[in-house]
């Protein structure tokens, strides 16, 4: 079984990095992993995002078309990615920024107030995490120690200081999800 | 003496803010809201009626944003 | 040794540098430059060289120079620049100075555009240059098998004064996967007896492709030839998935081809005893092995991101003993499991209706 | 594109009308741009545009279309134009302009374009004076592929393919196009301009205009390299992008005319 | 029309003239130079356009130019000149304008020589550029027949908005021999509705090969292998000589087809029944025609002057219903009609063998 | 190759023993070259060799043979050598130099290879400053493929393929190498030289000793341009391709200095 | 029925112009031909030669190996060709400049002073068709009257003065070899 | 006073005459016989003793022909 993951967002949200953070985590858990940013001359301070394909299996292709899960952390991101969820897969969306009426009744919807929970976790950039942490929570794809640990490895040095706030973020964004029912 | 005024394509606007910058009569801002392209845009702020319509926006705007109106000025008689 | 996360390209770049490349020249394209960028980090470091060329056409020149001086030279580029390196490719090969070459294609033709593709499978097997030869071609599926292909690289190269070229694709190069690297071998100081190195106490060596006199060439040419079929018979590579019973075989390469893998599993989840062929080297192209597969399976689906290159030389093998199929996609769209298991299905079926089983 | 006219009073102190005293030209499509915050494309391709139109050529002009962050340049220019591959738009252009001498054919190209994979294409278009008109943005960099060193990166520029910064004893010595060019006879006209302010800028569009003038007259060969603005690539804001500019590039990249044919002072 | 002794290579040249080409673009190579010398004496005198270009590359962007401003361009070079041709042709292509091109080939690899080859087969009919497209590759074995087709090339080229190569090699481009040219055509002055003739009162025309989204670059695709599959239907050339009852088949175009056909006639004499298979177009290859022969005869012959291009084309086709023996001869070496016959010869007796006929 | 001594009667007036003063360079091989009679490049060949000779570095020195008449130049050097692609040898150089930093390396280039299709290897090579030394033999034609215009073919000269004789406004003007090359700072010696007389000739030994001096010294890139006579694309004898040179080339391609690095001087 | 000829001398000899007369009556008495020269980079002043191909039906290859007769016009030219010409062959060679031993006896070997013939029909320039007169007569391929339509229709006009002179040659070549025993 | 002889390897000459327009003493002309490449050869001619060994034969010569001696000359004492 293959899990794929979109993670969506303005250039400088950090949507690759929580990708990268997710990959590491899994392979760190054993798992056979791919990661794939979207590449080339797109708009700058456009759209950024990333595919993460997780299985025990050695994976298939690096780049889906229709993910199981999707992280979008704005509005443009909802609006492209919204038709492609998988039927019965996930949407994660950053409720601060997008107020959003659902348009699928066949996928998961998950409104994370992430901007709120990130400004509360100490900083705006915290949003890409919060979010993983939220993806987390209602799919289960790795355990979050070893996002913990892949934070720890993998943090560029000179954000050393954004350890802490990003692994509160991470279980901030998990624990609000868990509280909420799935919609 | 001139007056001037400009209008903005807002959705155009990056928020690059050289028009900021380079606006010899500094009347121009951004705006608190994003537009459709995530940009908070470009506009004329509260001091608006300096705008002598110099076009000094329009000549640095990458984006093509400004459109200049001016009015040459004549105190009615 | 541990299994770390890195990007096709770049883990590409450092394999290269651990099978002691000692020079590489190349030219910014998408979506192969983090490989160029990697180099132009860590060479300088090691004290090897790193040299931005004014373009593909003075990076492969480049190459056939310092390859001429009997170092481990390389480039990479995508494939416009591919094209433009045709002339300095025929010059190599003419000339019989080793090489490598990493071809990270994308989608044609023209300037197309930067999304994956394998449509340059021609061009690299066929004709990567006017006149007769083949590069060695080969196709990495995962990151770790291209970081493995290229470790073996510049010996093959060497063993036989040959190209080869790693061929990939977009999503290859800007994918990360998890990896293990091997350690880094100690430099290299021998110089190939033919390299140019200065005549200090020997005769001349001279490295040319031209040969005025017809039949003088001929004989080159037939050096040239016997030694593409010593590789052609020794140098085959492929990977077998499932084939042992299988009745319909996908036959791809490269990221179509882990594709094709999970496709297998979804036809054989439904039944179908689908099995995946998967030619590692492109040139040569594992005939046998095909050969034997051809002889006894009902259906062959060929996938490739292109319009149709690799299909032909599965039919040369296929040579009608089974239907061929062929599923295509181009323009940097990779084909989905689903198309893929939907073809095989598709043939089960006609197989089966064919055979007055109508179900 | 939703046009919003901010809302201000009326102008009461007089019955004079308002005038229109800028508007996109019509040389421009609507299109918005790709280019990054602050990217100095777009204003050059407003320029041109600009004046494409005060010469009333658009409708005899072709325009030829770079590799680099300009390649959509065809969408943005309102004429006939076409797509070069990297570094061949003077060898297109020759071909355009050869079968079609009555059209008005001009390139647009960035510094990678041009000065590096096109070397040859834009020095033997300028030796045969070649009737086209050069548009050339000298950002210091290869935008479109991430910020690699151009042949015009300045020594010491950290670039993405020169970390450690351009060492110009290993990987070269910055190139100077106008001055290159400018002592063929082919040539009528190669300057350089800068955008780094906005008296600079004003004199960007008039060379601009005298480069497509020269071919109008056709007395050769025209080129107008323009300082430009990478700010994503140089990882400096937009406006600080200027001071880059100004402070970094024009010490090496003095602006200047070149060759300025005698004909063209008419 | 009377006939003339014309140098294949003028005669190229004068039947482009005729043809209507506005313009030419070129950079001097042997065997191919008359070519372009001839050009630059007529053209200016026609008031057309000549440009000695300063490379290859500039050559064949200009014509790229040229052609997109709805001119009759074309170029001409070999092996090692087209070589440098391949991304502009990829260009071209991707673009979908028409043009000419004229390929004298040579010996190869590399520098080579400039005696005659064909081992520029592979290049010009699979892979003349990165990506997907086939140029129309016709391949002319007269000097009489290279004025025909040319004298087409470029109703062709616009009519499929597609580039036409006309493949010879150096002995056709050398030679003299009788032809009869045809009339001046009267000059063209229409423009074809894409071309780039300045917005006047319509909305712009864009010529490009970029398109960024992956599903539109494979629209694009898929209409140009549409349009490809409508020329392959379409344009297939051929000639047949002797082939009503032949039992072996010698398949071969160009010089080398001339050489065969007096091989097939010594053979006849030797009481073998020879034919001649003569592709005419490489490109689409006339499969369909081969395909009936092969059905019925007893051994086909490929003889080509390369290492064996066109042979995998003959053997896609045959498909293993009758052997395939290949004679190649490379550097710049002409086959003999006796080593072809001989090859003939061989295969009857073999034949001969196979069925008990052992003498 | 018999070598026949010339019969004359031994001298008689003295006792000191005959001097060799000048013999074959050991950098020649013994082939006989493939050039017409009265062929520059033969003459050329010779001096590089002697150069190679005097300096003491046959034994390291790797040469770059061209596309042109003189493509055989790896035969006639008794030295390391390889043969590139037309126009490339400027970029084959710098890979072997870049690996061999300690060998001496050369290209050997004539206008068509070097000025035309290789526009760009040598414009780049000159830009980084390459520590390769370049020949250049200016022979106004494309030799090897039958005289056609070569950049550097001088104005209303007949070539085949110019047979008009060269226009300049449509057929571009002759292009000056050393003159476009010495303001890069790349360049340490940039200079022109003519084979049209003994003393001229002379002088083009010497640059060329300069030239692979500049390598030695490791001071930078290194050209000189020599003006050679092809009699037969000229169609005039060995000795009037001489006059040729003088009246015809030299007024379009003086003689001189263009770039000496101040190091060389010392 | 193909007859191939080579024709070959020192550049300047007119080895070429001669097969192109050659070709030129054999194409205007009703047969088919080819010429073709040696091309490329050979050392000038050096050997020149063409093969001219006649016979009745269209010409298959250009270009033969053992060619059925040679004219040599230079001692090179007699080595080389010497052991290339056909068995049964007609060798023919100048023999003023020549002065050779006949190696083979399977071919027919014709000594042609063709250099003394040349100057006593006014130059030493119709060596050339003094040689392809001798061939002729040897080897009847065309009629001399289509050779002198040829000869006046392709000599340059700068070389119109010599039309007679190559008349008188042609015919001055073919008498002086009728009258020679075949060897 | 200085005399001075060449060798010649006549093999090599092509007759282009460049010495012999080059040589300040005249004492170069071509032989009457063909050398194995066709061509007449440069022989020194009678006044060959007026050699000096200058060596501008050896330079002009794109063929490398020559060898040059040069004898200083001193009148026996
Ligand atoms: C033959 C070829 N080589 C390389 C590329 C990749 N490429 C695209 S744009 C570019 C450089 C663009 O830089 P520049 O011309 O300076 O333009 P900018 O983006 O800076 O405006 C390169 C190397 C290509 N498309 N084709
Ligand atoms: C790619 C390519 N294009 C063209 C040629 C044909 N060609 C061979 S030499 C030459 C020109 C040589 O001229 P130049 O460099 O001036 O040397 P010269 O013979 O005059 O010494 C050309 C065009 C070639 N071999 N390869
Ligand atoms: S027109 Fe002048 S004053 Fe008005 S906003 Fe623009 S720059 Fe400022
Ligand atoms: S210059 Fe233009 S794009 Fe930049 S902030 Fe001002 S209006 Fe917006
Ligand atoms: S990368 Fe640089 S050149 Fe390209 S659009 Fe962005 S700012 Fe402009
Ligand atoms: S053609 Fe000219 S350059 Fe070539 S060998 Fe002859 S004289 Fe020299
Ligand atoms: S050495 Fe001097 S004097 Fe003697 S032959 Fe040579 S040029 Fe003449
Ligand atoms: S210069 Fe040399 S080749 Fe020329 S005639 Fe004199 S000896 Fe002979
Ligand atoms: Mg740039
Ligand atoms: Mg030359």
């Amino acid at each position: 079984m293959e899990t794929s993951i979109i993670i969506s967002g303005f250039g400088g949200q950090g949507a690759l990095f929580a990708g990268q953070v997710l990959a590491y985590a899994a392979m760190e858990s054993g798992k056979e992993v791919t990661w794939i940013p979207s590449y080339g001359p797109e708009m700058r301070g456009g759209t950024a995002h990333c595919t993460v394909v997780i299985g025990d299996e050695p994976i298939g292709a690096p780049l889906v078309r229709n993910p199981d899960c999707v992280i979008a952390m704005n509005l443009p991101s909802v609006d492209k990615y919204t038709p492609l969820v998988k039927v019965g897969g996930l949407l994660l969306y950053d409720s601060t920024l997008v107020k959003q009426s659902l348009l699928r009744d066949d996928i998961v919807s998950a409104a994370v107030p992430a901007h709120d929970i990130a400004l509360r976790c100490g900083s705006h950039q915290l949003v890409n995490i919060v979010m993983l942490g939220a993806l987390l929570a209602r799919c289960p794809l790795v355990e979050l120690p070893a996002v913990e640990q892949a934070l720890r490895a993998h943090l560029p040095e000179r954000h050393a200081d954004l350890l802490r706030p990003n692994i509160v973020a991470l279980h901030a964004g998990a624990a609000y999800t868990a509280s909420q029912p799935a919609v | 003496m001139t007056r001037g005024t400009v209008t903005i394509q807002s959705d155009r606007c990056k928020s690059c803010g050289l028009c900021i910058q380079a606006c010899p009569q500094h009347v121009l801002a951004f705006a608190e809201e994003f537009n459709l392209r995530g940009y908070r845009p470009v506009q004329l702020d509260e001091r608006e009626h300096h705008c002598t319509g110099c076009g000094v926006c329009a000549l640095v705007c990458p984006d093509v944003v400004f459109t200049v109106y001016r009015q040459p000025l004549r105190r009615a008689a | 040794m541990a299994r770390e996360l890195w990007k096709g390209n770049e883990a590409l770049a450092e394999a290269a540098i651990r099978a002691g490349v000692d020079a590489f020249f190349g030219y910014p394209i998408t979506p192969q430059t983090e490989l160029l960028e990697y180099m132009a980090r860590r060479m300088p470091e090691l004290g090897r060289t790193f040299l931005q060329a004014e373009s593909e056409i003075g990076a492969i020149n480049m190459v056939y120079g310092a390859a001429c001086a009997g170092a481990r030279a390389m480039t990479s580029s995508s494939s416009p620049g591919i094209s433009l390196m045709q002339e300095g490719l025929s010059y190599i090969a003419g000339s019989e100075v080793p090489c490598v070459l990493v071809d990270i294609m994308r989608g044609g033709p023209g300037l197309g555009n930067i999304q994956p593709g394998q449509a340059d499978y021609f061009q690299l097997t066929r004709s990567a240059g006017h006149g007769d030869f083949h590069p060695l071609v080969l196709a990495p599926a995962t990151v770790q098998e291209a970081v493995d292909l290229m470790t073996i690289s510049f010996d093959l190269a060497f063993q036989y004064r040959t190209i080869v070229i790693i061929a990939g694709d977009g999503a290859l190069g800007q994918m990360m996967e998890p990896v293990t690297l091997p350690p880094m071998r100690p430099p290299r100081q021998e110089r190939p007896a033919w390299a140019l190195t200065g005549v200090d106490g020997r005769q001349p060596n001279i490295i040319t492709s031209l040969y005025l006199d017809a039949d003088e060439l001929e004989q080159v040419n037939l050096r040239l030839q016997a030694k593409l079929a010593r590789i052609a018979a020794a140098e085959q590579r492929w990977e077998c998935y499932l084939t042992d019973d299988a009745d319909f075989l996908v036959v791809a390469f490269g990221t179509v081809a882990r594709i094709a893998r999970t496709a297998v599993r979804t036809a054989r989840a439904a039944g179908i005893r689908a099995g995946l062929f998967r030619p590692i080297s492109l040139w040569p192209f594992p005939a046998p092995a095909l050969d034997q597969l051809a002889a006894r399976v009902k259906g062959v689906v060929v996938a490739e991101m292109n319009a149709g290159q690799m299909v032909e030389d599965v039919r040369l093998i296929v040579r009608g003993r089974a239907p061929v199929r062929f599923l295509g996609r181009t323009g940097g769209v990779i084909p989905l499991p689903d198309e893929i298991a939907s073809e095989l299905t598709h043939m089960a079926r006609i197989d089966a209706h064919a055979n007055g089983d109508r179900g | 594109m939703t046009t919003m006219v901010m809302e201000r009073e009326a102008p009461t102190l007089t019955a004079t009308p308002w005038e229109l005293v800028y508007q996109r030209p019509a040389a421009l499509t609507d299109l918005p741009t790709h280019y990054c915050p602050g990217c100095s494309h777009g204003a050059i391709h407003r320029m041109v545009a600009e004046v494409i139109d005060e010469l009333g050529i658009r409708e005899r002009t072709i325009g030829v279309a770079p590799v680099g962050c300009a390649v959509f340049a065809y969408k943005y220019f309102n004429l006939d134009s076409c797509e070069a591959a990297h570094g061949r738009a003077p060898a297109m252009a020759t071909g355009l302009k050869r079968v079609r001498p009555d059209r008005i054919v001009f390139t647009y190209q960035g510094d990678g374009d041009l000065a590096s994979i096109g070397g040859n294409e834009i020095l033997h278009a300028a030796l045969r004076g070649e009737q086209i008109t050069v548009i050339f943005v000298n950002n210091a960099v290869y935008g479109m592929t991430g910020g690699q060193m151009a042949p015009t990166t300045i020594a010491g520029m950290k670039t993405t393919s020169s970390p450690m910064g351009r060492d110009v004893l290993t990987q070269g010595y910055p190139i100077h196009i106008p001055e290159l060019l400018a002592p063929m006879p082919g040539v009528a006209y190669a300057v350089r301009r800068s955008m780094h302010a906005v008296a600079e800028m004003r004199k960007v569009k008039k060379a601009i205009r005298m480069a497509f003038q020269a071919q109008l007259q056709g007395v050769g060969f025209s080129i107008v390299e323009i300082l430009g603005a990478c700010p994503t690539n140089w990882h400096v804001s937009p406006t600080d992008a200027l001071d880059y500019i100004r402070d970094r590039m024009l010490p090496e990249y003095p602006v200047g005319d070149f060759k300025v044919d005698a004909r063209l002072r008419d």
